[in-house]
């Protein structure tokens, strides 16, 4: 395997390990934008990944099961924002509820309904999202140099993966060029300006948390069903804690966000590369060193480069006029 | 509504001074809990005046405008606009009435900028693009009308206050107000400015707008107001026409009991040199040249007022001396010791104290307990620790002690530190750093936001302190406090100490010296 | 009128409204269970019986309680200097090895009570010293806390399955765990205790590092509340800058905040390695620190708080067990779903039913 | 005799269509024939398993098996508390006169799968997906690479583990990854002893049109045509003779160590792979099966030295 390959290789794996990173960091971006501290990220997607792998095994359609995915984060979404919105409650326990509610719910109720110990039954290939091969794929793929980036890791990638990239652009649209976004950006960092203003700071926030809603929709359907072909419990797997680092790291712009998600991707990507690989001087070096590797190197890329991240103002703090 | 008010062409005039009130008050209550914020409030403002509202501490007027603007909700009673009773239900529907506020605390999204500001709620559309272009041409002409100029692209966070003022009055004429409420607005601005706020509002006065103005300074609503009414606990106690009352009558109605308005103070004797600051340099948070070079010596048993605009380096200035900030060069001595890479809790054992210019983030905790509070940085002092531990007791008892001798009300050293009224709050500030017996004292913005008894207080505990000996510098943009209390007065613009002078230069020479024109 | 600001009495505020809340977490969760097609009145005294119905499962819940008292006052100690440590579960997992460490040097030579106090130190100082890092990048170079003890969790998770498998691991055995420590590393059974109360605690695991987070409890509140470090750390957390006008130093604070927190989640590990399984093993740990966050928070950061919430945690961990075990419709998991249901309702949701009660409270004082 | 089964699952669950899952198959099997119930319980810690295995002895349940060496202590604990009551372990060893230890040879069965692997690569490389980096996966893996290089001298062999925690077992998005990756470096054949997390393994290599190997339990169907053979470890035999020995009381304590010879570990070919398996493979299979059953092929157990000779 020559250089270009490795690059090649570990860039599509890169790609696929960051696109429910992507995700879910935008849904925290567009939530903690708003003020409103989400730690529930983690859990919304497990939510979605199991809401999205029963209906797409109940209806054999992805769509449908992409549907669902959104529908359920959505639901936590709106559990998130009664009890930090509408009661002001504490923003942090409430998504820590969220998270350990899931954890357990999906088990359950996986558990009592398909009888494989909080698993979902497999998928068949309708029911999942597909790898879609660009035109020309195949033809170009003998070309050096641009032939393998093409057909590896520009085509083939299912419809979710474009959808993520397509996300990015989007949201920085909507938060920079719209009335909504910015009342969005305004209600995180002062609330009392969007409510002088005359503007409801509630169901601003209520919207918000639902567009975090949506997207984690996405990235949790995308692990259960484009990445995976069935729901297995807690195949979150801590996703929506890295998220929630590449969105400080990002210092809460979109733009950033997706770099910061690629790079936690490609730290992951190059792990797996990496392990039981001989590595020059040192031999083979403990597994366990590869596997800790993408988090050794966030503290340093925390500790070296990016300095202090300011959060949005009035994150984390429910706003009350009335004290 | 707010569409149509705000394309309403400039040219059209009311007669200036109608009979028609532009907003009634009826019977307005209001209760926090367990406090009577408004009680029973009846209140008329004519149209096209600028009628005043004065009152101390607490006494509930922010609350009334705030009820007025849609923002709390009075618990009974009626408002009636141009003699219609309306629903305010928030404030969308008062600015839709006409009614615009510059609240107390302002209202601004500091990393936006002055046009994000502006926007923010009167986008005109889904999309920003097409709102943007027609609300700069908008702003133009608002700043051309009423001389509020504001760049549109700046930030408000690299404002300063006063701009930062101008933003939200531009804010509320954006939208059409036809009945501005302005809540202590001249609290942060320098004389110049204040004064070139009141001209704004003689223009929309002129204009046939309406205008409340909130404030603690009688000498404004002697200035500038025609009617003046004044809140105490809860209540509207009297309306006056300015022209028939004077400033000693509205401070009795005021504090309930006479007040002396000016401060009495003996000559001063100055002893030997107690701080010294020599050639100092401090730069700030992003890197700027703040403090330039500046030197100064402050005696025993004088007062050095530092008078300037705010932002032109006298936070910088205090927070160096008093070990907060590092200072980039330049040397600071304490009664002959260099103190330029002391901490501030070793300053304190050195014997300066400070009352820091804001007592909400620096002096004061907001969520301790008062008791708390009083030994704030003395914490680790003999008298209030054992070893390891704090000495609840004695803390408590020495808070009881100064709560007593500075009748801080009420009277709790259990209560929260939040629910103390800002003039109380300084009290507690101002207590703990006298009653150290400290040998210097530095002091920014005594008086701020504090009503008059609680300024009257302080500044003779200021004056007696100099009695004492102690050397005091005193940083405030109030010039009236500076000419006051200060036995020297410096002013310093853009960094520099541009001059010295007594008290008794007059108002016009100080003030062109903090504009940088005189020296 | 708004209602938020009107007080209520005592046993409204810390019990009513308490019992209120849990109540309806509950509520919900026989919900769940009824969905499965179970009773949820039988879970429900399964649930009681089993954590409470007998001195084995009391000391089973206490035996939990006490690991979560530790992790509560980690993450407390920490919140209250405005830090939010969510690297309790790393902490302990590294405190293990510390107290391990010492287990297995002293087993033979002296007895459990001189291995004790050495296994408490060496735990601390190893949980501590996981918090070294993260403290020290947030205090010099203000990199974000949450994110770095997320981050030290798993690389701590990584260095002791190394140490485990390659270190430490006996030859020939296949799990990867130490050997077991002999009496002089086994801390002792609280059986007297139970017994005083006419109780007997069976096989239960509950030991005397029940009584050392007592102690480390008490200390902390001491430290807290009566100290002039703790009111230091207070004065950071609620704000900076008046700690800088105060000549609190941040990074020295911060620090030591860290550290201790860092301390008190590895003394978790006392309990269940020298307590209960008498060896480190992979995962000892088991989410504990992260159940430390909602003991912690539904504690309202006091110790006190923090001990009740760790029983009722106990309560449901050994209740949820019996339950799963008793109803194997039910996995275990359900405990999960209790567990955020009441952190949801206990802890985020705990002003919901206020305004009711305060509008009741009033009816019944003006009747 | 009186019987009145009981059965405690390793911390992976029940459903893992892996290791637990024989051991379910095993108890279903006697329940299907005996028509005697039985309870089963899936602890997720080390403390609930002991306390599991202690529940089920106290209420006379006899015999009560536990699969995973993760409940050795506890099994050793809970035997010498009830020396009346016939225990089983699974994949450890405990020295009590009324537990039985049943272990498996799993290196003479990965060696067995490794020869089918090293015959059916085009590419001459294969890999291996593991879940937690424990001795238990090493052993498998260094069997697997043994049987490979048997057939295939110069074969290559990947090697991936999962993860640090117990969440290994159960994280198939990261071991569909590390397939994906030993996928584009060449492998063509995966091996997953990696539990829940090998169905991410399986469904990768069905993805990538590459073959799959599984474990423990026979994956063979879960995508036929792409799961070349299962490493099968009959953890229901050691199950369902526990439960039938006890009934038919001839329960014996002590060692079984089950290897080839004994059928506790195969590879399996059946229906859904018949047609991946050319006739060179199955001689080639038949011969290993045969040296191993006659001690011509010694297979090197990873956890007697910890090392796996390359
Ligand atoms: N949001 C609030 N929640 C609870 N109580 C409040 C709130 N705002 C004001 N109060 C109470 O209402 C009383 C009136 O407060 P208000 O702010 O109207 O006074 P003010 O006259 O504007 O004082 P100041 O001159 O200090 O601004 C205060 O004493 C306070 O106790
Ligand atoms: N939580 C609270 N409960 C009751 N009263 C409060 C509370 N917080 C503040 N207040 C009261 O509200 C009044 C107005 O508060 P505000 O924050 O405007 O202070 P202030 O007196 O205007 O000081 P400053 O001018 O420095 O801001 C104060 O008199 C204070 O006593
Ligand atoms: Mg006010
Ligand atoms: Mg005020």
């Amino acid at each position: 395997m020559d250089y270009y390959d490795i690059f090649i290789s570990v860039l599509s794996s890169t790609i696929r390990l960051s696109i429910p990173l992507i995700f879910t960091a935008l849904a925290g971006l567009f939530s903690e934008r708003a003020g409103i501290f989400d730690i529930g990220l983690e859990g919304k997607m497990l939510g979605s990944a199991f809401a999205a792998a029963c209906v797409a095994y109940l209806t054999g359609s992805a769509w449908l099961g992409l549907g669902a995915g959104i529908i359920c984060s959505v639901a936590l979404s709106l559990v998130h924002g009664f009890a930090s919105i509408t009661n002001r409650g504490n923003q942090i326990i409430s998504g820590v509820a969220i998270n350990f509610f899931i954890a357990g719910i999906t088990i359950v109720l996986g558990g009592a309904w398909f009888g494989q110990g909080g698993r979902t039954p497999q998928l068949l290939p309708d029911a999942r999202f597909a790898p879609i091969v660009l035109p020309g794929a195949d033809a170009i793929r003998g070309v050096p140099v641009i032939g393998p980036l093409y057909a590896n890791v520009i085509s083939g990638n299912n419809i979710l993966t474009y959808l993520a990239f397509l996300a990015v652009p989007l949201s920085w649209w909507i938060l920079y060029r719209t009335r909504f976004g910015l009342r969005l950006r305004a209600v995180g960092e002062n609330p009392g300006a969007v409510d002088t203003a005359g503007i409801s700071v509630s169901w601003l926030r209520y919207r918000a948390v639902m567009c975090a809603g949506i997207l984690c929709g996405f990235s949790g359907t995308y692990l259960a069903i484009a990445q995976s072909a069935a729901f297995i419990k807690d195949m979150s797997a801590g996703k929506g804690y890295i998220a929630l680092a590449a969105l400080v790291f990002a210092k809460w712009k979109p733009v950033p966000v997706m770099f910061a998600c690629l790079l936690f991707g490609f730290l992951d990507a190059l792990a797996n590369f990496m392990q039981g690989k001989q590595v020059p001087l040192i031999g083979e070096v403990p597994v366990q060193i590869f596997q800790a590797l993408p988090y050794i190197l966030t503290c340093i890329l925390l500790a070296g480069f990016i300095g202090v991240a300011i959060p949005p103002k009035a994150g984390g703090v429910p706003y009350t006029k009335e004290r | 509504m707010a569409e149509l008010l705000r394309h309403t062409p400039f040219s059209y005039l009311e007669p200036a001074v109608t009979d028609t009130p532009a907003i009634e008050l009826v019977g307005i209550d209001k209760k926090f809990g367990a406090v009577h914020a408004n009680k029973d409030i009846n209140l008329t403002v004519t149209k096209g005046t600028i009628h005043g509202i004065i009152g101390e501490n607490g006494a509930g007027k922010s609350t009334l405008m705030s009820i007025i603007y849609g923002f709390y909700h009075a618990d009974s009673g009626e408002i009636r606009v141009n003699g219609n009773p309306v629903t305010v239900k928030d404030s969308q529907a008062a600015i839709a009435t006409g009614i615009g506020m510059v609240h107390q605390h302002f209202m601004l999204v500091d990393n936006f900028t002055v046009l994000e500001n502006i926007m923010l709620g009167a986008e005109g559309g889904a999309l920003l693009a097409k709102g943007v272009s027609s609300a700069r041409a908008e702003l133009r002409r608002l700043e051309k009308d009423y001389g509020l100029e504001v760049n549109p692209d700046a930030l408000i966070e690299e404002l300063p206050v006063g701009l930062q003022q101008r933003v939200e009055i531009l804010k509320a004429m954006y939208r059409g107000a036809e009945i501005l409420i302005l809540d202590e607005p001249t609290g942060v601005l320098t004389p110049a400015e204040a004064d070139h706020l009141f001209k704004i509002l003689r223009v929309l006065r002129d204009q046939g707008k309406t205008v409340i103005l909130i404030t603690h300074k009688l000498r404004e609503i002697m200035a500038i107001t025609d009617t003046v009414s004044v809140m105490r606990r809860g209540e509207m106690v009297a309306t006056r026409k300015t022209s028939e009352t004077t400033v000693e009558e509205l401070a009795e109605l005021m504090v309930g009991r006479r007040v002396l308005l000016r401060v009495q103070k003996g000559e001063a004797n100055p002893g030997k040199v107690i701080l010294s600051v020599r050639s100092l340099t401090v730069k700030d948070n992003r890197g700027v040249i703040m403090v330039d070079n500046v030197s100064f010596d402050v005696r025993a048993g004088e007062i050095v007022g530092i008078a300037g605009v705010a932002g032109n380096g006298q936070s910088e200035l205090l927070e160096a001396i008093a070990g907060i900030r590092k200072p980039h060069s330049g040397e600071i001595f304490l009664d002959g010791q260099t103190i330029d890479k002391a901490d501030p809790a070793r300053l304190r054992e050195l014997g300066l104290a400070h009352i820091p210019e804001d007592r909400h983030h620096m002096g004061l905790v907001l969520k301790f307990e008062e008791y708390e509070n009083s030994v704030l940085g003395y914490h680790r002092n003999p008298g209030y620790s054992k070893g390891p531990l704090l000495d609840l007791d004695a803390i408590r008892k020495d808070a009881m002690e100064k709560i007593e001798k500075y009748d801080i009300r009420p009277p709790n050293p259990r209560l929260k530190t939040a629910n103390f009224s800002g003039g109380n709050q300084q009290k507690i500030v101002v207590a703990r750093e006298i009653e150290r017996d400290p040998t210097a004292l530095i002091i920014g913005q005594p008086t701020r936001g504090v009503d008059i008894g609680a300024i009257e207080f302080i500044h003779r505990r200021i004056i007696e302190m100099r009695d004492q000996g102690k050397a005091i510098l005193l940083v405030s943009v109030e010039l009236d406090e500076i000419r006051a209390l200060s036995d020297r007065i410096l002013v310093m613009f853009a960094g520099h100490v541009v001059g010295e002078k007594t008290p008794d230069a007059g108002e016009q020479t100080l003030g062109l010296m903090m504009a940088g024109i005189a020296a | 009128m708004s209602t938020a600001s009107v007080p209520l009495p005592n046993w409204i505020n810390y019990g009513l409204i308490p019992l209120l809340n849990l109540f309806v977490a509950f509520l919900i969760s026989g919900f769940v269970v009824w969905l499965i097609g179970e009773s949820p009145l039988a879970a429900l005294s399964l649930l009681i019986d089993g954590a409470l119905g007998s001195g084995e499962g009391i000391g089973f819940t206490l035996y939990y309680a006490t690991s979560f008292i530790f992790t509560g006052l980690s993450v407390a100690v920490a919140i209250h200097a405005g830090l939010f440590n969510i690297g309790s579960e790393g902490q302990a997992y590294l405190g293990g090895l510390g107290c391990a460490l010492v287990a297995l040097a002293l087993d033979h030579y002296v007895p459990w009570y001189v291995t004790m106090p050495v296994a408490v130190v060496g735990a601390g100082l190893f949980g501590a010293a996981w918090a070294f890092i993260p403290a020290f990048l947030q205090a010099k170079r203000g990199s974000h806390i949450v994110i770095t003890t997320i981050m030290f969790n798993y690389i701590g998770a990584a260095l002791m399955v190394y140490l485990l498998v390659h270190v430490l691991i006996v030859p020939g055995k296949m799990a990867p765990e130490t050997r077991t420590f002999l009496e002089g590393g086994q801390l002792p059974k609280l059986g007297w205790l139970m017994n005083l109360f006419g109780a007997k605690l069976g096989a239960a695991p509950f030991n005397v590092s029940f009584l050392i987070a007592l102690i480390a409890a008490y200390f902390v509140w001491l430290l807290i509340w009566r100290t002039k470090l703790g009111f230091e750390m207070r004065t950071l957390g609620v704000s900076q800058s008046a700690a800088a006008y105060a000549g609190i130093p941040y990074a020295r604070t911060v620090m030591i905040a860290m550290l201790l927190s860092g301390a008190l989640a590895g003394m978790m590990a006392l309990n269940p390695v020298m307590g209960s399984s008498a060896r480190l093993q992979v995962e000892f740990v088991g989410g504990a620190g992260f159940v430390g966050i909602a003991v912690s928070l539904m504690g309202r950061n006091h110790p006190v708080g923090i001990i009740f919430s760790a029983i009722l945690f106990g309560i449901l961990y050994q209740g949820g067990d019996w339950i799963s075990f008793e109803m194997p419709n039910i996995t275990r998991e359900m405990i999960l779903v209790i567990q955020g249901l009441v952190i949801l309702f206990a802890g985020a949701l705990e002003y919901m039913f206020r305004p009711a009660m305060v509008r009741a409270y009033q009816q019944f004082k003006a009747a | 005799a009186d019987v009145k089964p009981a059965l405690v699952y390793g911390t992976g669950g029940k459903f893992d269509k892996s290791f637990n899952e024989a051991a379910y198959n095993g108890a279903e099997k006697f329940k299907k024939e005996t028509g005697i119930a039985y309870r089963d319980f899936e602890p997720t810690g080390d403390t609930q398993g002991e306390q599991a295995i202690r529940n089920f002895a106290s209420r006379g349940f006899n015999p009560v098996i536990a699969v995973s060496f993760a409940w050795t202590s506890a099994i050793e604990k809970v035997a010498a508390e009830f020396p009346d009551t016939k225990f089983v372990i699974v994949d450890a060893v405990v020295d009590k006169p009324n537990v039985r230890s049943v272990v498996y040879k799993e290196e003479e069965g990965s060696f067995l799968v490794g020869t089918l692997a090293g015959l059916a690569s085009k590419t001459g490389k294969v890999g291996f997906v593991g879940g937690m980096d424990i001795p238990l996966i090493r052993k498998f893996e260094c069997g697997y690479e043994q049987g490979a290089r048997s057939v295939k001298a110069d074969v290559e062999v990947f090697q991936n583990m999962t993860g640090t925690t117990g969440a290994a077992w159960n994280d198939p998005v990261r071991g569909g990854e590390l397939t994906k990756n030993q996928i584009d470096q060449g492998a063509d054949v995966i091996y997953a002893a990696a539990g829940a997390t090998g169905l991410g393994v399986l469904q990768t290599a069905a993805d990538n049109k590459k073959l799959s190997i599984g474990v423990d339990s026979n994956q063979n169907h879960l995508h036929p045509g792409s799961v070349l053979t299962s490493m099968v470890k009959r953890v229901d035999l050691a199950v369902y003779n526990g439960f039938s020995d006890v009934k038919g009381d001839k329960f014996t304590a002590g060692v079984q160590a089950l290897g080839v010879k004994e059928d506790g570990v195969a590879a399996a070919v059946d229906d859904n792979n018949k047609a991946l398996i050319t006739p060179e493979m199955q001689a080639a299979l038949d011969k290993a099966r045969e040296g191993i059953i006659a001690g011509t092929i010694k297979v090197h157990d990873y956890t007697t030295d910890n090392a796996c000779p390359k």
